[in-house]
């Protein structure tokens, strides 16, 4: 609760830090104030305080995916000391959105009421229609904000209807109210429930960008700032996942839901990996893995056992890992390409920055869910998850592996080692700063790299209640990480 | 015993160890050295072959001489081993002995030849797998030589390797061969199934025990192996054209051994046959028919070795119809013979093509008794052995087969006796076109070295005392050869001549006649006005047909080499090309091409997307609606 | 001890070369390092005394159970020595070729070898499928950078084909590991577990793609010739020599043990699918002109007959199967090599460009014709030993598939027979000037040959080696 | 609350609420997607907003529960807070949504 109230007048603090020349200020401070929001959550360990008249509970569930929103956050700003460099203006509000919109995520981690789900849910999503137009000068920029605000507060609407719908057949917003009168034959066969359900996951799937409501996606990915787009791909991914995951944990779902659950399921995954087959911008490409991705975390939610949260946590914090560590390589390389973010600027990366390379390799690897990657065990647990839950997950199949394939091999290119194209892409002085910066980040990158490779090569327990979700080398993965940057 | 042992090993082991010797050194050896060397080595062999020949007991039956373990695994033993008796000291003595008289000889036809060295190590490692064939003590060691002398017969046909026809025969040659191993690998595989066991002698005892079908398929494959080897119908047409490689070759491979494999397996597989008549109609008329169309062929080729190879061919027909008679004894006999005389008569060709400078086109040759006087002696000899004329190895030899013939059945009697009198017929036209009338070439023929024309006398000498080695009662003898192989093969003491002696002399003078008659009509014909060959386009249409091989080559191209490289290609361009990889191109490009598709939804237009996003929900609505 | 030695040595041995990226002694480097793993496999078979050896057997993932757990039986061990045997060679190779940046191309090769060596002591199907599909990323770059023309195109298709097939295989073993709360996947639990027939007839074949694609059997091989064909002789020798490999041990490690039923039920398909493939193949490299596509399909065709010989299921079979794996990988290194030997006095590897190299290359000519021994497996030589074996393997399955099988001792020897000629014999119509073998060519290709010709005659090492574990493995069938 | 508003509110029944509030929201839905204008699509989001808060008042008096009226302030607050923020995305509109 501390930390909540922490994170946003943290964000108050950075806001009034931008008045002032104090942009050499702004990453610090917000740093420090995130671990201190950190180590505040981390001492309410195992207290399960409801707050709010149990509104919101911080259990174990939560403390985890706080702490991975936070950390993630912590990394991004790290990112952002280096991203925020040469922005003359606005700097002090970029970082005081995404501490606000960090708010929203951890609200939704912790909710046990709807009401705190829609407020989480739009605390979340506000400050991002402010950072997808970040970039000013930038047309698509702003075109972009504005899709994403107009399709999300569209969706908020069918959210809210559900809610609304649920609160009219069950009389209650708590969550667990609302679980137990779901469970009853009255609420499967109440066809107000059913509507309320269905409206309520229509408006969360727009969250996590679930076919067909995954529009705004690769739109604004790419026209996002490559910052936020990393932020979106990672924090809000997890936090709308940790949301959703809480909303319908424990939920026996009507079957009528379930099977459009499956429907979601089996056109996201399809659909994410065959239009990333003909992307060839880098950010739209990772939309589309994301979206991947995502059918590949709905598998999970088609057979939920005690066990399906730790992999849930597993899965989205491998993949923020790697997909963080991607988008930091792709603004090195796009900025020794003048701006392309077109995924060739990537040949010739092993010429001009071999390590740089290799540690993209492994992230791509990860994503792609190839052996001794986090990415392979996580995709593991969730067919193993599947299959498990007699689910015979063949759909699921089908569409994941594709997406490790396509993702690899659209981006295996990348590191690509011919001496001819070397030099054309990453030439002369641009190789240079390549060099310069990678003396500086490509460590970073190479550390999220090996945390990636030490958390596939052993996978440790996670099972068991939500309380010990953290995953121990998830955590030191993510710790890893920041090493080389703490310096 | 061990002394023995030793022996046994030694006499394959020799010319083995001269093979790589050779090979390895062959840019150390002049072509004299390497010749002498593997000659010497064949003779030591030869000289052990004697040593264990005089030292065999008949009444002892046979000795395994086991090697070393080779194929041994649960349910399964297979050793590499040797197995001396009376059939393979035979064999042996053959192989050792007229293969030393033609090493001998190739010193001297080979010594202009810079790859002497290669060619010597050849014939030797020929000589090793011969000996394995002959030798082996289970089938799948006599299938090591068996491949072995297939492969060396491939290598030396194969010799001159830069003339194209020369590669395109030795090739053929293998093929053909390797068809017919698939009937004996499929025939070792059957027995094996059924016996667990490949040693001759437990295959022999138990051979009753495999059910009638059984035996009829292993018989039948066995004799398709047989004819592979043998150059029997219907994989005979790559033996004359092995006449590419060196005359030696011709004449130690394609007459005097390795064809005879064929003959040596059906010999050694006895018991299996004498169980199935059937398979024993089939060889009998599949060789009949084959000595008849090879004679006809001879009767009109004008390649003197390509009249030796179809002469070949034809004789191998006729060891078959013994084999198919029962005879088993009589065809090893005239196996025996036909390797003095065509071995003879092969070098003696080889004699005068070497004189001639490598003229080989008897119409080019004619009078040539005057100057190169030995090879025209021993040729004679040789022709006369092989016409079966009285008192000659190949009278005793053939007469017998066709004594059997007439007591088994008078049809096959007339085929045979007409096929002997075209064997006269076209021996006696080679012998007047190339030694007779005067010289229609331009070389000046000289007489060849000692070291050829030594083992042409031996040989000579052997072609017309051959005939002792089983002489039979008519004659006063005790046919010494069938009982020494009753020792090794029990089914050859089955066949006895059940013709009263009035009878057999009757054949006799019949074929006599013939004989006399035909050398007649050939002397008036070749000797006494040249009658050459003229353009086959001028021939009437019976001899067109018979001149140009009865067109079998054609048929087999037609039938086999056209559609098996068309069947190659088109299973490439159709099966591969547009079947195979467009299949699973398909998937991905069907694949990419709906990502396209759905990439064109994405069009950006934000009211497009929020309808989308409509209908979605709406199709959701009525889905969830519809299962609830 | 041995199994870390034999991940550690290679693994290490290419981070050295990744590290420090030496041009000059790169190739001697992974030469000592592959030599090493050579002698510690070969005092594994010393030291091998019949039953299986468990190398290490510790808690991997305590939270499932799972367990690492690394060990070999006779048909492992086959496995490593092949391994082990073959990649010096490999690496050797790469003396004569010019390549960019060898250090990567040798430390790529080390790497595979260490996975491939992982994939042949893994005694648990997930380490196993791990290790399975690591190997794919090495050889994947090295295709993909070394690679000839349309390498992009073919070393997508290739990955996405293969890849496949180990996402199939990868459902199979979650499914097999989900059947019992206590199922950890170790190769002792997984052989316990009794499915239902049902089941079996459909997993079999969800076990099965991954190595039928691997291998690749008839209608799963398209991936083959291009691949063959385009990647560098190294990639293509790992692919063909040991990578195929993977698939004949995963038949016998995880589809015979977990579907026996399933087995029993497809085996006759799936021997009548690879023999098609013997017979297909064998007649299409007929009329290659390209030596390497030629190999490739020729290989198709060897392979397929492999395949036949495992799936006859019984101890011949199975025996003959493994001899000839290894026979075959010997034959497809000489053979490789042979071809890029040629292609380095040609230019070429076309065919229609040699011809009469005998004359200005005899010793060449004399190796390619000892291969060529081989590869019509002549008695006395490898091939044969195994060829004979799986003959009668077939025979006690189906008499019809033994005489199909058999015909292929025809097909091979006129493609072979065909190549030699076009390539050594007949006049010497280029007079291109050329060295004969050189020392290299020797060094490599006598040792190959001495191989083939020993265990030919002298087969007892392997097949003692084989025998125990294929009639344990049998005995465990119902 | 007030038991006279309850009384009242309940005078209309549920069924009647319910469907007036799907109307709204569809109208809403229209509105948004097929209007061209900005500030028009703002107020038809409004709307889908409104119909719910409607829809959250009738049931909030028939299950004589307050809650759902202290929902309905939260929403009107994030709803001005997404106009506000609406209106400040900089843009021509017609290019915003060609």
């Amino acid at each position: 609760m501390s930390a909540l109230i922490l994170i946003s007048v943290l964000g108050v603090v950075l806001l009034y830090l931008g008045f002032g020349d104090n942009r050499k200020w702004l990453a610090p401070v917000g740093i420090l104030g995130l671990l201190a929001a950190l180590t505040m959550l981390l001492c309410n360990w195992n207290v399960e305080s409801p707050l709010f008249a149990g509104m919101l509970k911080f259990d174990g569930y939560a403390m985890a995916f706080d702490m991975s929103l936070i950390l993630l956050t912590v990394l991004l700003f790290l990112f952002g000391i280096d991203y925020y460099a040469r922005m003359r203006e606005n700097v002090a509000e970029q970082y005081a959105l995404m501490l606000f919109s960090l708010v929203g995520g951890l609200m939704l981690t912790s909710f046990t009421n709807l009401l705190v789900l829609f407020l989480g849910i739009e605390i979340l999503s506000i400050p991002l229609f402010i950072l997808a137009g970040g970039k000013r000068d930038s047309f698509r920029s702003g075109e972009a904000a504005f899709k994403y605000f107009l399709q999300g507060s569209f969706a908020s609407g069918f959210l809210l209807l559900g809610i609304a719908l649920i609160y009219g057949s069950t009389a209650s917003f708590d969550l667990a109210t609302v679980q137990a009168a779901v469970g009853t034959s009255a609420g499967q066969g109440n066809m107000l429930m059913l509507l309320g359900l269905f409206f309520t996951i229509v408006g969360v799937s727009f969250k996590v960008a679930a076919v067909p409501f995954h529009f705004w996606n690769p739109d604004v990915y790419e026209g996002a700032p490559t910052l936020v787009t990393a932020f979106m791909s990672t924090v809000v991914k997890t936090a709308a996942f940790a949301g959703f995951y809480r909303l319908i944990e424990y939920m026996h779902l009507p079957g009528a839901v379930q099977t459009m659950l499956v429907v979601v399921t089996v056109c996201t995954l399809f659909l994410g990996n065959i239009v990333a087959l003909r992307q060839t911008q880098f950010k739209r490409l990772m939309a589309y893995s994301s979206i991947a991705h995502t059918g590949f975390l709905l598998i999970i939610f088609l057979g939920i056992s005690e066990r399906t949260s730790g992999v849930l946590y597993y899965y989205l914090t491998t993949y923020s890992i790697a997909t963080v560590g991607l988008f930091v390589v792709l603004t090195l390389a796009k900025r020794a390409a003048k701006g392309d973010e077109n995924i060739r600027i990537f040949r010739g990366l092993f010429r001009s920055a071999p390590w740089l390379a290799i540690a993209t390799m492994l992230l791509l690897l990860s994503l792609a869910g190839i052996p001794l990657t986090a990415g392979f065990v996580a995709k593991y647990r969730v067919f193993a998850l599947g299959i498990e839950a007699k689910l015979r997950g063949r759909h699921g199949f089908r569409g994941s592996d594709g997406a490790g394939g396509h993702l690899l091999l659209r981006h295996g290119d990348p590191g690509s080692l011919h001496p001819q194209r070397a030099r054309t892409a990453i030439g002369g002085g641009a190789r240079e700063l390549a060099r310069a910066l990678i003396l500086r980040r490509g460590c970073g990158v190479a550390g999220a790299a090996a945390g990636v490779v030490e958390v596939g090569s052993t996978p440790s327990p996670s099972a068991g209640s939500p309380t010990d979700e953290v995953d121990q080398p998830c955590f030191s993965a993510s710790l890893l990480f920041l090493y080389p940057y703490a310096k | 015993m061990v002394m023995t042992d030793l022996l046994a090993v030694l006499v394959p082991a020799l010319p083995l160890a001269g093979a790589v010797l050779l090979s390895a050194l062959r840019r150390k050896f002049s072509a004299t050295v390497a010749g002498s060397i593997a000659t010497a080595l064949i003779a030591i062999s030869f000289v052990a072959t004697v040593i264990l020949f005089s030292g065999f007991d008949t009444a002892a039956g046979g000795r395994t001489v086991r090697v070393l373990d080779w194929l041994s695994i649960t349910g399964m033993d297979i050793p590499l081993a040797l197995r001396i008796d009376a059939l393979s000291l035979t064999m042996m003595l053959i192989v050792t002995g007229v293969g030393a008289l033609i090493h001998l000889y190739s010193i001297g036809y080979m010594h202009d030849d810079e790859r002497a060295p290669t060619f010597f190590a050849q014939l030797n490692l020929f000589s090793f797998a011969m000996l394995m064939l002959v030798m082996g003590s289970n089938f799948l060691v006599t299938f090591i030589g068996w491949e072995g002398v297939g492969l060396c017969s491939y290598l030396l046909i194969g010799f001159w390797y830069t003339k194209p026809d020369y590669n395109y025969a030795a090739r053929k040659a293998f093929v053909m061969n390797r068809i017919g191993d698939v009937g004996m690998v499929l025939a070792m595989a059957l027995l094996f199934h059924f016996l667990g066991t490949l040693e001759y002698t437990a295959v022999m005892e138990n051979a009753h025990s495999i059910p009638a079908w059984g035996l009829l398929a292993i018989t039948l494959l066995l004799f398709f192996g047989a004819t592979g080897k043998s150059a029997q119908i219907p994989l005979f047409t790559w033996l004359p054209d092995a006449m590419a490689g060196p005359t030696p070759v011709s004449a130690l491979i394609h007459a005097a051994t390795m064809v005879t494999a064929g003959v040596f397996l059906v010999v050694r597989s006895s018991v299996l046959f004498d169980l199935v008549p059937y398979t024993r109609d089939v060889i009998l008329w599949t060789g009949t028919a084959t000595a008849l169309l090879a004679a006809t062929i001879g009767l009109f080729q004008n390649d003197i070795k390509k009249v030796l190879a179809y002469s070949t061919v034809s004789q191998l027909g006729y060891m078959f119809a013994a084999l198919g008679m029962g005879a088993y004894s009589a065809a090893m006999f005239h196996v025996t013979t036909h390797a003095f005389f065509k071995a003879l008569l092969f070098l003696a060709a080889g004699s005068v093509i070497h004189a001639l400078g490598g003229e080989q086109d008897i119409r080019k040759m004619g009078g040539l008794k005057g100057s190169i006087k030995i090879t025209f002696v021993t040729f004679f000899i040789g022709t006369i052995a092989i016409s079966g004329l009285p008192l000659m190895s190949g009278f005793f030899s053939k007469d017998l087969i066709l004594a059997h013939a007439f007591q088994h059945s008078p049809v096959a009697f007339g085929l045979l006796v007409f096929g002997a009198v075209l064997t006269t017929f076209y021996m006696f036209r080679l012998l007047f076109l190339v030694f007779y009338g005067t010289y229609r070439g331009k070389a000046h023929a000289h007489e060849s070295p000692l070291t050829m024309t030594v083992p042409l006398m031996v040989l000579a000498v052997l072609s017309v005392v051959g005939g002792a080695l089983n002489l039979p009662h008519l004659f006063g003898g005790h046919e010494p050869m069938k009982h020494f192989l009753e020792s090794a093969a029990a089914a050859i003491r089955s066949e006895e001549i059940e013709l009263s002696a009035s009878t057999e002399w009757i054949l006799m003078g019949i074929t006599a006649v013939l004989v006399f008659t035909t050398i007649a009509f050939a002397y008036g014909r070749f000797v006494k006005r040249t009658t050459l060959e003229g353009d086959e386009a001028d021939m009437p249409l019976l001899k067109r047909l018979i001149a140009q091989r009865w067109r079998v080559d054609e048929l087999y191209a037609a039938l086999f080499e056209k559609p098996y490289g068309w069947l190659s290609e088109h299973f490439h361009s159709i099966g591969e090309l547009r079947i195979m990889v467009p299949l699973q191109n398909g998937v991905g490009e069907a694949a990419l091409r709906v990502g396209n598709v759905v990439r064109k939804l994405q069009t950006g237009n934000a009211s497009f997307h929020l309808l989308a996003m409509v209908a979605g929900i709406i199709i959701f609505l009525v889905i969830t609606l519809l299962s609830n | 001890m041995i199994a870390a030695l034999l991940l550690l040595i290679p693994f290490l041995a290419a981070t050295l070369l990744v590290v420090l990226r030496p041009t000059k002694h790169a190739r001697s480097v992974a030469l000592i390092s592959s030599l090493a793993t050579l002698a510690v496999v070969l005092m594994a078979w010393a030291t091998y005394a019949g039953s299986p050896v468990v190398l290490a057997d510790r808690d991997w993932v305590p939270a499932w159970g799972l367990r690492f757990v690394m060990g070999y039986d006779g048909v492992g061990l086959l496995m490593l020595i092949l391994t082990a045997v073959v990649f010096p060679f490999i690496i050797g190779t790469g003396y004569g070729e010019k390549l960019q940046h060898p250090s990567l191309v040798n430390a790529l090769l080390l790497y595979t070898q260490t996975f491939l060596l992982g994939v042949f002591m893994a005694q648990n199907a997930l380490l196993f499928y791990i290790f399975y599909e690591l190997t794919l990323i090495p050889v994947f770059f090295l295709l993909l950078y070394w690679g000839g023309e349309r390498r992009r195109a073919i070393t997508i298709r290739f990955f996405i084909y293969t890849l496949l097939g180990g996402l199939s295989l990868l459902f199979g073993i979650i499914y097999c590991m989900a059947q019992g709360p206590t199922m950890n996947g170790d190769f002792s639990a997984l052989a316990a577990l009794n499915l239902p027939i049902g089941v079996q007839h459909w997993l079999f074949w969800v076990l099965f793609l991954a190595f039928a694609i691997k291998l690749p059997i008839f209608p799963f091989h398209s991936w083959q010739p291009d691949t063959y064909t385009m990647a560098p002789m190294q990639g293509t020798m790992v692919l063909a020599a040991v990578m195929l490999k993977m698939g004949l041990y995963g038949v016998i490690k995880l589809v015979f043990p977990i579907v026996p039923d399933g087995v029993a039920f497809w085996r006759e398909t799936v021997i009548a699918l690879s023999l098609i493939g013997a017979v297909y193949g064998g007649i299409i490299a007929f009329r290659q002109w390209d030596l390497k596509r030629l190999i490739a399909y020729s290989s198709l065709s060897h392979v397929g007959l492999i395949c036949a010989g495992l799936f006859a299921w019984n101890s011949y079979g199975i025996t003959g199967s493994l001899y000839q794996a290894f026979a075959h990988s010997i034959l497809v290194l000489c053979t490789l090599y042979l071809c890029s030997a040629l292609k380095e006095r040609v230019g070429s590897s076309e065919m229609g460009a040699m011809g009469g190299l005998k004359v200005r290359t005899p010793r060449l000519a004399a190796l390619f014709l000892l291969v060529l021994l081989n590869a019509v497996a002549l008695p006395l030589t490898q091939s044969f030993i195994g060829e004979w074996l799986m003959f009668l393997g077939l025979w006690q399955v189906h008499s019809w598939l033994a005489v199909v099988a058999v015909s292929t001792i025809v097909w091979g020897t006129i493609y072979m027979l065909y190549a030699y000629q076009r390539v050594m014999l007949g006049p010497d119509k280029w007079q291109l000037e050329m060295p004969d073998a050189s020392n290299r060519d020797h060094l490599f290709l006598v040792p190959l040959i001495a191989i083939t010709l020993i265990l030919g005659v002298y087969p007892a090492p392997i097949l003692d080696l084989v025998d125990p574990s294929v009639q344990l493995l049998l005995s465990s069938l119902p | 609350m007030n038991e006279g508003i309850i009384t009242a509110i309940r005078v209309v029944p549920l069924e009647h609420y319910v469907i007036l509030s799907f109307l709204l929201f569809s109208i809403g839905i229209a509105g948004v997607v097929f209007r061209r204008n900005t500030i028009i699509i703002l107020m038809c989001l409004e709307l889908m907003f409104n119909s719910v808060n409607l829809l959250l008042t009738a049931f909030s008096a028939y299950h004589s529960d307050p809650r759902a009226q202290v929902f309905v302030f939260f929403i009107m607050l994030v709803a001005a807070a997404e106009v506000t923020v609406g209106l400040a995305i900089p843009g021509d509109d017609e290019a915003q949504r060609g």
